[in-house]
C-alpha cells in the first residue's frame, strides 16, 4: 500500500462539484492500496471532461482523439500484456463517437480495463445529449427533447458476452473502490460504466436523484448468470443496481497470440539479419 | 548528388520478348495459372513482367493475366500478345485484335462451341487432356502451362518444382497428374501447333532471379525493417499487404490484428508504437479518408507510424480493382492542422521494399507519420529482378529503452531540443511517465492553453524537424542523357514505362526520364542539379495515372516549374509501352 | 400483385451458387406480392456482395460507401417518411465498418427495414473474419483463426430494444418471405439478419450446414417477450432458430418531429421571403 | 470586374473607440454580461465589435470577452482596453498591462482581497450593491453593466430591453431587481470614478444596426437557403450553428438530427439531400477529417451538400477553443480521387452569410460539394452592420420533381449533357427511378468497370463542370488605392483586421488589401486585374493566421505569384490590429 498523495498530479479543470472529482479520488486510492506503481499502468482517454482525467492522476498516458481511446488501448495491451491498460473516458466518447469500438473491444476480450464516466450528457462541449441522456431530456440542440432510446451500455455488454461488467457511482466511493480493484483483477476487458454527475448541464441526473434510487446488487445475484445479468441490467429509473452484473471467464486475446506466447512484444529483441532470408521465397 | 539508373538498357529490338495473356471469368484459375507460368520463366532466369486486370467480383466477368518473358529486363506490359489463353470465348471476342500478327491463340474447342480457323488458333481441350492423362477437369490448368512451354519447346520438366510448390499441401497423385497434365499439354502443342517456329527462346542470363509484386516487397520490406505490429481494415489494392504479414506473424513474431474499420486500424497502430513497437497499417484512398484525424493525432503526440496507401480510382468506391494516382495531394495535405509528414513513392517492387525501410526509419527518427503510397498496379505487377541489395537497409532502434531509460534523472517526454525531436521511451520500463496528449501540451504532455508554449511546439514539432527532413529526401532519378532536350516526369508506379519508353525513343531523340519516388517533402532543388535540366529541356511532360495532374500541380507549386504538357491516364488501366509512346510521339509532333 | 419480372434489372454478378440469388428473388416476390411499386421504396446499400443487389432489383437506390448505408438511409427516411426505405447490405458492412451506426439507428427507430446478408465473411474483399465469422475459423488474414467472439446482433439489437429483430435463412424462401413482409409492415426500425451461405470464402457455414441447423421459433415464442427473446438469440450451433424473436411499437422517430407533423419534409414548399424576418433578432 | 469595397473608412483618429474586457473565470458569468453590453451599445446604434478568448473547460480557468465601442464601423480587436472588468485577482494581474494609459479597471473589493491603489482602480462590489440594491450576489453582472453606463454617463434607461430579454424566461421581480441593479452600478461609477472625463460618447449613427456572430451569419444564412436537414455532431467552434438551427427547427421546418459521430453526420445530410431537400452539415478540422470520404460520396454520386468547417488550431485536438487558419489546403484536397469543389472564405458575418446562401445555389446548381470555410475567430466574433442586403441573394430550386419530373419520357440520373449537369430528380415522386451508386457508374447509375464509360463519367462530372465553376468564382477584393505599392494579402476572417491596418497605415503608405473570400476553384486571373496589381506592388505581404502559409501557397501554385513575404501567428489568439500593424512595419522596415 503507497501513499495516495504519489499519484498526484495536475489540477483537475473541472466545475467545482463535478462527480469527476470522486472518481479520479477512488481511482488514486485504488492504485494506492494495490500499490500499483505510476509507471505501471497507462490510462487512455479520448476528449472530453471525462478524458482530462490522465492528466490529474500520475501515469503513463495516451490522451487521445474523441472516440479513439478504445483501439489505442488494445494496441498497447496487445503489444504489452504486462502493463496494466485503463481506459477513462466519457460517455459521449466511448458510446457515442466510439461506439464500434466499444462493440469490438468487448469482443476481442484484450486485457483492457474501461471506465466510463457516465454523466449522461456532452460536458466539455457544454450540454448536448449523449446516447445515454435520457429520453425527452430538453437541451440546445435536442429542442424537443432526446428522441433516441437512452443507450443502455451494461445490456449491450452483456448481449456481447464481455468478460466483466459492472456499474458505480461516484457518490459510493468505497463500492467504486472495490468494483475498480474487481475490475483490475479481473482477466479479460472489464466494464465499470459510472454514474457521475454533472452539476453544470445535467440538472436531472443529480447527486441527489442518483443517491434516491442507486442500490448494490444483493448477493443473491450471481454475475455467471448472463440471463439474470441481462434483467438486471435492464433495470432503470426508480431503482438503479450497482455492482458487478456479470463476469465470465473467456481467454484473453493476448492468449491465443503465438507471437506473444513467450513474452510481450515490447520486449521481444530484432534481428534484421534474421529477416533476410525471408527472401528466398521469392526465387 | 542526382542519383543515376545504372545502366542504359536499349528496347530488346530482335531479342526474346514475349507476352502472354491468360484471360477468362474469375474462378477459371487464370491467377494460378498465370502466377505458375511466370514463376516457371523466373526459375528458368528469364525476366518477366506480369499485371493483372480483374473486376470487382468472385466469380465470372472478365479478367486477365498477362506476363511478360524476355531476356532482358522487362518493367512494363506491352500491347501486343503472343500467346493468348483464352479460357471461354468471349475472351477471343475481347483480345483477339491485340494478337501479335505470328501469334497464337490457344482455346478450348469443348467449351466454345464454334469451329475456329486458321493457323492463329491452337484448339486445346484443356479439360479434355487432363483427363486423358489421367486427371481431373480442373487439371486443365496445367495443361495449358504444358501447351505454353510446348510453344517454346521447354520441356515439361522445368515445370516440376514449381507445380509442386503451389500444390504443397496436395497429396501426391494430384500431383503427378498435374505433372502429366503438363506434359500433356506440351504434346499437344508441339503436335498440333501450325506456328511454332515463331516462338524461340534465347538464353536466359546466369542471374538467379527474384519474382516479387510490390504488395508482397512492401510486406517483406516491413519484416525486415523490424515491424512488429500491423493492423488494418481489408482494402483493395492493399490487402496482400495484410495477408503476407500475417503468413508470417508466428514466424516473425509480428502481431497482425484485423480491425473493425480504418479508424481503428490506425489508433490501434499508435497504441501499440505509444507502447514500443514498429507499427504499420495499410489501405486505400477511401479508408485513408477514415484515417486522416488518425494521422494528425499521430503528428501530435508524435508517434512514429508508417502508412501504406494504395490508391485505386476515385472518387468513392470508383473503380475498386483498378489503378490511379489520384491521392496524390490528400496524402501530402490530409489530416487537420500542420505538421511534418514525408511520402514516398517508389516506382517498383525493389524501390518499394526500400521505401519501406527508408519509412520506419524516417517515422521513429523524426516520430512522425511516413507514408509509402502505391496504387493497383505497383501492388499486383510482379517484377524480375537481381537479389534485393541488403547493403543499404537501415535499422536502427531509435527508441528508449530498459535500463538506458531509468539511469536518467528525469524525462518528460516532449523535452524541447534543437532538432526539435525529443527522445521517445517506452512506457513501463523504468519510473519515467511517458504521457502523451491530443491537446496542444508542455514538455511534461500535459494540456497547456497558453500562447507561449503553443509557439515553441509548433517551432518543435513542425519548423525545426521539417528542416531537418528536407535533407533526408533524395533527388529524382534521371534516366537517359544527361542534357535531355525531352523529359518525361513521372512519380510513383510509372516508373517502369516511362522507362521502356524512354528506351523506345532514345534512339530517335534525346530523351530522358526524370523519376520521383520521394515527393514530400519536395527534393530539394540545390543539391542536385534537376530543376536546371527540366529548365533547359524543350519538352518537359508530365506522365500521369490521374485526370488532374496532380503530380505537375505539386512540382509547380514547390519549384515554380510549369511543365510544357501532360500526359493523363485516367480509366483505370495502366498505361502499355505501346500506348504510351504513341501519346509521347503525338505530344512531340503537336508541337 | 404486381409480376416478378417488373422488379428485375441488371444481371447479378455474383458467383453461382450464393445464396444472394435466393435473397435477391425473395425480395423481388415480396414486392410483386405486396404491389410496391419500384419507385415506391429506395434500397440503400453500402459495399460489398451483398450491397450490389439494389443495382439487381427495379427501385431507387443509393449505393453508397461500406458501413455507411444506415445514415444515408435515416437521412432519406428523415426527410420523406412516406418513401418505404430499405437497407440490404452485408454483415462486415454493417456490423464491422458500419458498427456504430447499427447501434444508432436502433436507438432512433427510424422506419428502415435492415436486410443483413450474413454470410459470415467478407465476400468481395476474398474472404477475410467478418464480426459473425464463427471463432476458430482461420482464413487468410486470421491465420490463427478469428479469435474475437463471434457477433450476435439479434442479441445485441435485443439489448437496444430494437423495434423488430428476425433472422432468416436464404434456404427457406417463403419463410424469408413472411418476414421481409412482416418487417415491412411493421412500424419501426426493422432488422432482419438473413443467412446467406457464400460457396466461395465460408466452407464452413454452407447452405448444408445452415439447412441442418435451422428452425422455426413456434408459436409459444412471444416477441413481445423480452427476456425470451434474448435467450433464443442466445442459441447457436446445433440448432438455430430463425423467425421474428422480438418486437415492440416504440414510437418512431420521425412521430416526434414537429416539422412533420404535417407532412414529408420533401413535400414542403419554401417560400425565402417568409425567412428573412428572423433577422429582425438580431437588431 | 474587381469589386471594391464601397467606401474607404479612414481609422479613427479621435473619435470614439473604446475597448471593454471582461475577465474571470469560466461560469462567472462574463459571457452574459458581454453579450448583455454588447446589445445595449448596438441598440443605440454604436458600431460594435466582441471578441472571446476562452479556455477548454466549463468553470474556472481565464477566460475574457472583449468589446469594442465606436461611432465608425470596427472590425477588429485592439491591443489596448480602456475598461478592464476584473472579476477575480488574477484577470487583474494578467491584463493590467493592457490598460490604456487613461483607461479603468473596475474590481469587487470583497472579492479581490487586496487594497488596489490609484486613479486607475474603480472598486465596486458588485455582488454588495447588487443585494443593497434588494437583489441577489448573481445580480452583480448587471451591477457592472450599470457602471459601465456610468463611466459613460449612458442612463440606466439604455439597458432596460437587452436585461428584460435576456432574461425573459424569468419572473418579473428578478427582473426588476436586475434593473434596480443596474442603477446601483451606475451611480457608483458616477459617484466613485476618478477618471469620468476620459469617458465621453460621440453621437452614435441614424442607422439601426444588426449585432451578429459568425455562427448565427451562417445558420441564419442557411435558413433563408432553403436548407431543410442539417445533422452535425457538437464540435467547437461550429456548435453555434447547430444550436441556432435547433431553435428554428419548428417554426422553420428544420430537421436537426446529433448524429452519432461525424461519418453518419455527412452520409445523413447526403440522404436527405438525395431524398430531395437542402442539406448541410458542420463540424470542425477534426470532424471534417472523418467526413473526407463522404465528401468523396457526395462527389461521385453527385449529391449537392454544404458543409461549414470551422477551424481551429490542430494537429489534433490541438487548441479547441482557439482560432487558426490551417485547414485551407486540406479543404482543397481533402477526399480520395479527383472531383470538383468549392471553397468559399468569408472574412465577416455579413459575408458569411451571403457565402452561405451561394453555398447552397452552387452546390444544387452543380451538384457538388460545397465548403463555407471559417474558423473560431469568425465563429464567435460579433459584429454591428448595416441591415444585411437581400437583393442578390439567390434561391431556385434546380430539382426535378412531381409533374415536371413525370411527364419526361425517360429519365436517367447521369444523363450525359453538355455541361456535365445531369437533370437531379426527387425520387418517389414519379415512376422514374433514381439510382445513384458510389462506383463508377453508367448514365443509369448503375455500376460499370469499362475504360470507356469511365472517362466520359469523368470528363462529364470533372472536367466539364469545372469549366463552369470557375465562372462562379467572385474575385478578390482590392480595399485601398488601386495601383498600390504594399498589399497585404489574406482570406478568410482576416478581412477585418488587415483592413484596419491598412486603414492605420494609409497615411503614410500606398498600401491596400487583396481579400479572397472565394479560394477554390482559384479566382480566374483574366477578368479581374489582381496577379497585375500583385505584381506591380513592391511589397505583398500575405496574412495568415497558421504556421505554413497556406495561403500563400495556394496563390502561388494557383497563378506563380510568390509574396514578397509572410505574417504569420499560430498560437490561436486572433491579430490585433495594433499588433499586425506593428508587424507589417516591422516587415517594412527590414525589406
Ligand atoms: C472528432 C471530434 N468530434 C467532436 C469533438 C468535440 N467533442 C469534444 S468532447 C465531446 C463530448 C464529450 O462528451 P463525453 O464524452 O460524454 O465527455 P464529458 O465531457 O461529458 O465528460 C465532443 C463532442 C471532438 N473533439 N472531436
Ligand atoms: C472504407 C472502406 N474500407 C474497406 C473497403 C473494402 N471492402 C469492400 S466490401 C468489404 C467487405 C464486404 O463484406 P460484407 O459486408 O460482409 O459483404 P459481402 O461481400 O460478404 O456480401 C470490404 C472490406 C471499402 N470499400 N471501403
Ligand atoms: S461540465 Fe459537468 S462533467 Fe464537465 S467538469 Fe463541469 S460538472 Fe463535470
Ligand atoms: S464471394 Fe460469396 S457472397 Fe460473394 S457472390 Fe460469391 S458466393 Fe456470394
Ligand atoms: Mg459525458
Ligand atoms: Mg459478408
Amino acid at each position: 500500500m503507497t501513499d495516495k498523495k504519489e499519484y498526484q498530479d495536475q489540477t483537475p479543470a473541472w466545475c467545482p462539484g463535478c462527480g469527476n472529482f470522486g472518481l479520479l479520488n477512488t481511482l488514486q486510492q485504488t492504485m494506492a492500496d494495490l500499490a500499483i506503481k505510476p509507471h505501471q499502468y497507462t490510462i487512455v482517454s479520448g476528449i472530453g471532461q471525462a478524458a482530462k482525467l490522465p492528466h490529474y492522476i500520475r501515469c503513463n498516458a495516451f490522451n487521445g482523439l474523441h472516440g479513439r481511446a478504445l483501439p489505442v488501448a488494445t494496441g498497447i495491451a496487445m503489444t504489452n500484456p504486462e502493463m496494466l491498460v485503463m481506459v477513462n473516458t466519457g460517455d459521449g466518447d466511448c458510446y457515442g463517437e466510439g461506439g464500434n469500438h466499444f462493440l469490438h473491444a468487448i469482443r476481442r476480450n484484450v486485457n483492457v480495463k474501461l471506465f466510463v464516466h457516465n454523466n449522461q450528457i456532452y460536458g466539455l462541449t457544454k450540454g448536448q445529449a449523449s446516447p445515454t441522456t435520457g429520453q425527452g431530456m430538453k437541451t440546445k440542440t435536442q429542442p424537443f427533447g432526446s428522441l433516441s432510446a437512452q443507450f443502455n451500455p451494461l445490456a449491450l455488454a452483456i448481449s456481447l458476452d464481455c468478460s466483466f461488467v459492472a456499474r458505480g457511482f461516484v457518490g459510493d466511493m468505497e463500492f467504486l473502490q472495490y468494483l475498480m480493484t474487481e475490475a483490475i483483477h479481473h482477466s479479460g476487458f472489464a466494464l465499470i460504466d459510472i454514474l457521475q454527475p454533472c452539476v453544470s448541464f445535467n440538472k436531472i441526473n443529480t447527486f441527489a436523484w442518483y443517491r434516491e434510487r442507486v442500490y448494490h446488487l444483493d448477493e443473491s445475484h450471481d454475475p455467471q448468470d448472463r440471463m439474470a445479468a441481462f434483467a438486471k441490467s435492464l433495470q432503470w429509473g426508480d431503482s438503479i443496481p450497482t455492482g458487478i452484473f456479470y463476469r465470465n471467464s473467456r481467454p484473453l486475446l493476448t492468449d491465443q497470440i503465438p507471437p506473444l506466447h513467450e513474452m510481450p512484444l515490447v520486449k521481444q529483441s530484432f534481428d534484421q539479419q534474421e529477416t533476410l532470408d525471408l527472401m528466398n521465397e521469392f526465387f | 548528388m542526382m542519383k543515376k539508373a545504372a545502366k542504359i538498357i536499349f528496347y530488346r529490338g530482335d531479342n526474346m520478348d514475349y507476352s502472354i495473356k491468360i484471360a477468362g471469368e474469375a474462378g477459371q484459375g487464370l491467377q494460378t495459372t498465370g502466377a505458375a507460368l511466370a514463376k516457371i520463366f523466373s526459375r528458368l532466369r528469364y525476366h518477366v513482367f506480369t499485371h493483372q486486370d480483374y473486376m470487382s467480383r468472385v466469380r465470372g466477368g472478365h479478367n486477365f493475366y498477362q506476363i511478360r518473358i524476355a531476356t532482358d529486363p522487362v518493367t512494363a506490359p506491352r500491347q501486343a500478345v503472343h500467346i493468348l489463353i483464352a479460357l471461354n470465348r468471349e475472351s477471343i471476342d475481347i483480345h483477339q485484335d491485340e494478337l501479335h500478327e505470328n501469334g497464337v491463340i490457344l482455346y478450348d474447342p469443348d467449351e466454345v462451341n464454334d469451329k475456329l480457323q486458321g493457323d492463329i488458333f491452337l484448339p486445346t481441350p484443356f479439360a479434355g487432356i487432363a483427363e486423358e492423362e489421367g486427371g481431373k477437369k480442373i487439371m486443365g490448368n496445367s495443361v495449358a502451362i504444358g501447351a505454353v512451354l510446348g510453344l517454346f519447346d521447354i520441356k515439361p520438366d522445368a515445370a516440376k518444382d514449381v507445380i509442386r510448390e503451389s500444390l504443397a499441401r496436395k497429396n501426391e497423385d494430384i500431383i503427378t497428374n498435374n505433372l502429366k497434365a503438363v506434359g500433356g499439354g506440351y504434346r499437344h502443342a508441339r503436335e498440333k501447333c501450325a506456328r511454332l517456329e515463331h516462338f524461340r527462346t534465347d538464353a536466359p542470363g546466369d542471374e538467379k532471379l527474384l519474382l516479387i509484386n510490390g504488395t508482397q516487397a512492401i510486406a517483406f520490406g516491413a519484416v525486415t525493417a523490424g515491424c512488429r505490429f500491423y493492423s488494418a481494415y481489408p482494402m483493395t489494392p492493399s490487402t496482400g499487404i495484410m495477408v503476407y504479414l500475417a503468413g508470417k506473424s508466428k514466424k516473425q513474431k509480428i502481431i497482425v490484428e484485423q480491425a473493425e474499420d480504418e479508424i481503428s486500424a490506425i489508433n490501434m497502430a499508435l497504441g501499440a508504437s505509444y507502447a514500443g513497437v514498429r507499427s504499420m497499417t495499410s489501405t486505400s484512398g477511401g479508408g485513408y479518408a477514415l484515417m486522416t484525424e488518425g494521422v494528425s493525432l499521430a503528428a501530435m503526440t508524435e508517434t512514429p507510424i508508417v502508412i501504406c496507401e494504395m490508391q485505386r480510382p476515385g472518387p468513392a468506391t470508383g473503380l475498386p480493382t483498378r489503378t490511379e494516382q489520384s491521392d496524390l495531394l490528400f496524402v501530402v495535405h490530409g489530416g487537420h492542422g500542420e505538421f511534418p509528414r514525408v511520402v514516398l513513392t517508389p516506382g517498383t517492387p525493389e524501390q518499394a521494399f526500400h521505401a519501406v525501410n527508408k519509412a520506419f526509419d524516417l517515422a521513429e527518427k523524426y516520430q512522425i507519420p511516413v507514408f509509402v503510397q502505391g496504387d493497383q498496379y505497383l501492388a499486383d505487377c510482379e517484377w524480375t529482378s537481381a537479389p534485393f541489395d541488403f547493403s543499404s537497409l537501415r535499422y536502427h532502434d531509435y527508441r528508449l529503452r530498459g535500463e538506458a531509460l531509468g539511469e536518467l534523472e528525469e524525462y518528460h517526454r516532449y523535452t524541447m531540443t534543437e532538432s526539435g525531436i525529443s527522445p521517445l521511451a517506452v512506457p513501463g520500463e523504468s519510473p519515467h511517465l511517458v504521457v502523451v496528449d491530443s491537446d496542444e501540451h508542455d514538455e511534461n504532455g500535459h494540456i497547456i492553453e497558453d500562447g507561449a508554449t503553443r509557439n515553441r511546439m509548433v517551432d518543435k514539432r513542425l519548423h525545426r524537424k521539417l528542416k531537418l527532413l528536407r535533407n533526408e529526401i533524395s533527388p529524382p532519378e534521371l534516366y537517359g542523357p544527361e542534357n535531355p532536350e525531352i523529359i518525361l516526369i513521372g512519380y510513383g508506379s510509372t516508373y517502369g514505362v516511362i522507362k521502356e519508353v524512354v528506351d523506345l525513343l532514345n534512339d530517335t531523340h534525346r530523351i530522358a526520364m526524370l523519376h520521383f519516388a520521394e515527393v514530400y517533402p519536395f527534393p530539394p532543388q540545390d543539391a542536385s542539379g534537376y530543376l536546371d535540366i527540366l529548365q533547359a529541356a524543350r519538352h518537359t511532360l508530365c506522365v500521369e495515372q490521374n485526370a488532374t495532374g496532380q503530380f505537375a500541380m505539386l512540382l509547380h507549386s514547390e519549384t515554380g516549374f510549369r511543365c510544357s504538357g501532360r500526359v493523363n491516364r485516367y480509366d483505370g488501366r495502366p498505361f502499355t509501352s505501346d500506348s504510351l509512346r504513341e501519346e509521347i510521339s503525338a505530344h512531340l509532333q503537336d508541337t
